[in-house]
């Protein structure tokens, strides 16, 4: 299979598959419209339940349980990552000279990085209410860690951020979700249901009853995730070297 | 314009998968397929629009003020931005494997290589 | 006729339009300066789009670009070291107008929104924006001399 | 009005799009995917999705170019030594 006719095959299947696509799209109702069944059904749930957020209260009330299948996925990657890149036998690790930077990169970074945590955290809390929530503020946070490596060197982020305690607090948070859900179980209802606690008053910090504590759950598993998958990228990169020039 | 978002969403498709089978060059390829990725969430949301209408987020506005677009479809795509970059990681992780133990990330030179 | 939505567009349309042309040709000194820019214009768009949908919670959308923007530039000035080192990029006048250009958008918002506790959010997505991608544009010409590993 | 601002960001996201695909060089290709990521995120807004807009910013605006170029150095540095 030369790349001549691989080329060929892509084109034609190309051609027939967007063909199709476009006769679909010209079906579709017009862009804009105003059938939203499911939309309007969930933000009448979501008002129901005085979750402020409906995207939240989709993710982590109507649709909790699909919830539990991404974090799940997201935790099989990451436990995936650290399995390949693992330090073999015949690699040792080399300590690199730290990276000279200028003072005004250096100070930006320090202060940014405090400012950044504090927002990946207000995007966490705040998930239930204003636009955000777990998986955004984890995100969030954990790369603001990462500050560190960009502005000072890869030892000032080892010593700061110590990888074991990161991966158990990703498995302690993805526990600490699933527990949540048995609590509902063992509350009388249904897996994951939202009836435990009290839906609190609307567009406060405690409303939505079990929404900010899956929004938590996930806010943590998310960061110590992304913390985790970088450490082991930037050990790769950084660190570990060939034995010998094979 | 009423079709527009939806042919922009199948563009992008056709563009990534193109780019996937033509790459000489694995990471490139892990790059065209998070714009594969990045085709689904602008079709997700496109079918969720609606005319003059805000975000379901009641924070700052009383709801039943405003039409909101349809919170479902956000929903779905929320979480597949951020899975979608853990499954980025694996396979960048396997690409780095097959560069260790092969060393090339070429796909035209691995298989021949197996050959 | 949204005046907000027109500058928006306009910032959204010509700024990162011509950002995104920067960074798909030329040397690659000159695409490092294109996606710093794309994130300065972008963040001021994004705050304009804020106020033209009357909506004030799409400034945490804003915040989050202020501060991860630059961060992103900062990885690319810390893994292209050896890339850049030969000619670095120089875009002091560039970098100081999209600056301006945000200034200008955020005194225009704060006028707009008046004093209260949205104006100050407002001050604090500009200041991290200009400091942000001024630092960042420093840090892209020389302002990270990379060492082997680093 | 907000018309215009979708189409204005569905034109750059179908522009960037097809950048990150032409452009062969994995480097320069997360130069062009970070701008697609900002792009997509302002796109997500015009659309009036906050929460994904937020969601591309904070994974396409550091996380996955920090990804790409720490791939790309140990690929390079392993290729570097046997030359």
């Amino acid at each position: 299979m030369n790349p001549r006719t691989r080329l060929a095959l892509v084109v034609v299947a190309g051609t027939g598959l967007a063909v199709l696509l476009v006769a679909a799209c010209l079906r579709l109702p017009r862009f804009g419209g105003d059938s939203h069944p499911y939309g309007d059904r969930a933000v009448h749930t979501s008002l129901a339940r005085h979750t402020a957020n409906t995207v939240a209260s989709v993710n982590f009330d109507q649709r909790a349980f699909d919830t539990l299948g991404e974090m799940t996925i997201l935790f099989a990657a990451v436990v995936g990552c650290v399995v390949l890149l693992r330090q073999t036998r015949d690699e040792h690790r080399a300590r690199p000279e730290p990276a000279d930077v200028t003072p005004p990169v250096r100070r930006y970074a320090l202060i940014v990085l405090p400012i950044a945590l504090a927002t990946g955290l207000y995007v966490i809390a705040h998930g239930q209410l204003s636009p955000g929530g777990g998986f955004q503020g984890g995100v969030v946070a954990a790369t603001s860690l990462h500050l560190l490596y960009l502005g000072a060197d890869y030892r000032a982020l080892e010593r700061v951020r110590p990888v074991g305690l990161y991966e158990v607090g990703d498995a302690v948070s993805a526990a600490a979700y699933v527990v949540t859900g048995l609590a509902g179980l063992i509350g009388g209802t249904a897996f994951l249901a939202n009836t435990l606690l009290p839906y609190g008053t609307f567009n406060t910090l405690s409303s939505g009853g079990t929404v900010p504590l899956l929004n938590a759950a996930i806010g943590m598993e998310v960061a110590c995730a992304v913390v985790v998958l970088l450490a082991r990228f930037l050990d790769q990169a950084v660190e570990i070297v060939e034995e010998s020039g094979k | 314009m009423d079709v527009l978002p939806y042919l922009v969403a199948v563009w992008i498709f056709l563009a990534g998968c193109y780019g996937l089978a033509t790459s000489r060059n694995l990471i490139h390829a892990v790059g065209c397929l998070s714009v594969c990725q990045s085709a689904t969430y602008v079709l997700l949301l496109a079918v969720g629009y609606r005319d003059d209408a805000t975000a379901p987020v009641f924070s700052d506005i009383e709801p039943g003020s405003r039409p909101v677009v349809d919170p479902v479809v956000q929903a779905l795509a929320l979480t597949d931005v951020v899975v979608g970059a853990t499954v980025t990681a694996l396979l960048l992780a396997l690409v780095i494997q097959v560069g260790k133990r092969h060393g090339t990330v070429d796909p035209d030179e691995l298989s021949e290589l197996r050959g | 006729m949204n005046g907000w939505l027109v500058a928006a567009t306009v910032v959204l349309g010509g700024g990162v339009g011509a950002t995104l042309w920067g960074v798909a040709t030329g040397p690659l000194r000159r695409r490092v300066v294109a996606q710093n820019l794309s994130t300065a214009l972008a963040c001021p768009g994004l705050l304009l789009l804020a106020q033209g949908y009357d909506r004030p919670a799409y400034v945490d959308l804003a915040l989050v670009l202020a501060l991860l923007g630059p961060v992103g530039t900062l990885v690319f000035a810390r893994l292209l070291t050896d890339e850049l080192a030969d000619d670095p990029p120089r875009a002091r006048g560039v970098t100081w107008a999209a600056a301006g250009l945000g200034a200008a958008v955020v005194v225009a918002l704060c006028a707009a929104v008046g004093p209260s506790r949205a104006m100050a959010k407002l001050l604090l997505v500009g200041a991290l924006l200009i400091g942000g991608n001024v630092v960042a544009s420093r840090a892209l010409s020389g302002g990270i001399a990379g060492v082997r590993g680093g | 009005m907000a018309d215009a601002v979708v189409v204005v960001t569905l034109l750059l996201v179908a522009g960037s799009a097809t950048t990150a695909v032409v452009v062969r060089d994995p480097v320069r290709q997360a130069l062009v995917l970070a701008v697609l990521g900002v792009v997509l995120a302002v796109l997500f807004t015009a659309v009036q999705a906050p929460d994904v807009a937020l969601s591309q910013l904070a994974v396409g605006g550091a996380l996955t170019p920090l990804l790409l170029l720490l791939a790309v150095r140990k690929v390079k540095r392993r290729k570097g030594r046997e030359r």
